[in-house]
């Protein structure tokens, strides 16, 4: 039951792929990326700002919830603060489940919930 | 401004109790500062610490009426007594992800 | 609207890492992973069969109704043909969209017709 | 076996339609072959295709239930008629994934 948080200066390198934990027949990888527009107006990126303790103390809550709720093995969740350009990833969560359907619904529900309860914020610019 | 004063320096009282909210994003932004401090008459709840924070500081009445408090870093009850010595945030609408 | 269909020999490799697709807020990547049992037994991996023409087809078939009815940008499928040992990837679904919503809807609803239509079987080794 | 012969070398007769129809996975597995040949009577629908199929192999009854044909790489309706002349094949319950 492995919740890891980080948040991370900047855009977020790419996955370091690592072996499946036992058991795990579902790994789901979401990458959130900036596009190039906000509301219609061209934009360079996106500057985040985060309630940085609270961020990470939300962040890790959540996601311990989360995999008491739907059985999951694992949930690896990592933020950008500071500027991100566009094209660049600013969000990652990696979940491993047992089976595809738990992986799937906790994703959802945890973009949800970080979209409601993490103090994190975003200013195009 | 009745219960409610933007404190300055030197004028805090030891009986009125004092709180420093935090603010951050659009909040912040609105005001220019990254925290401001209340002093009210009594004790507060969440709710009312609210109402009293967008009365003093109408450039963020948008922020509170679609903000919570957070207090010592976990969100509030609206009907919590707040204690003036935690650390107190104003979290408004977030937009992480 | 790139739908890409592979069906592989063996176990899948570690994805390539590419650029994001122009356009695209969200990157969803599904790594279906062969475990260790198989209704409560112990195996040692899966041998899978396709019915290769066939299943090339459906997968890109469905691949292409699902981005026209969720509006995603790109689709890469791969799937293993033959043996494949357990903890490694037998299956592997990349699926690029504006949006979050969308792209989960998607997968979902991917694996759900994968599991129906696809001729592809597994046999416990 | 009336309607249905599985068909051997040199047996089959110009006048009836000929089906030659590829197995997989469990299906294959259960007889030990790769495809069954069945003659018919008359053209066959996928449905009247399946039962004879059943019928000729009782070993396959339980995939063929389950399971649908494909012709030319796509699945067969029900009630259409099936060519000889196609790539005809018994997909039962896949697994992939």
């Amino acid at each position: 039951m492995a919740v890891r948080v980080r948040l991370t200066d900047g855009p977020l390198a790419e996955m370091i792929q690592t072996s499946f934990t036992p058991g795990c027949g579902a790994r789901i990888v979401f990458d959130g990326v900036v596009r190039p527009d906000e509301d219609g107006q061209a934009i360079t990126g996106l500057e985040y700002e985060a309630y940085r303790p609270m961020a990470e103390q939300q962040l890790e809550r959540i996601g311990r919830e989360l995999v008491e709720k739907y059985g999951l093995l694992s949930m690896d969740i990592e933020h950008s603060t500071g500027f991100v350009p566009n094209f660049a990833c600013s969000f990652r969560l990696v979940i491993e489940s047992a089976h595809r359907k738990e992986g799937l619904g906790a994703m959802d529900e945890f973009i949800d919930r970080l979209k409601q309860d993490v103090p994190i914020w975003k200013c195009a610019k | 401004m009745p219960g409610c004063l933007w404190g300055q320096a030197g004028e805090s009282s030891q009986e009125m109790p004092r709180y420093t909210i935090l603010l951050f994003g659009p909040a912040s932004a609105a005001i220019g500062q990254d925290r401001v401090v209340l002093e009210s008459s009594d004790p507060c709840t969440s709710d009312e610490l609210k109402a009293q924070l967008a009365q003093a500081f109408p450039a963020l009445e948008s922020h509170v009426q679609v903000g919570r408090l957070a207090v010592n870093q976990g969100f509030a009850n609206a009907d919590a007594l707040i204690d003036p010595a935690a650390e107190i945030a104003l979290i408004t609408m977030v937009s992480g992800g």
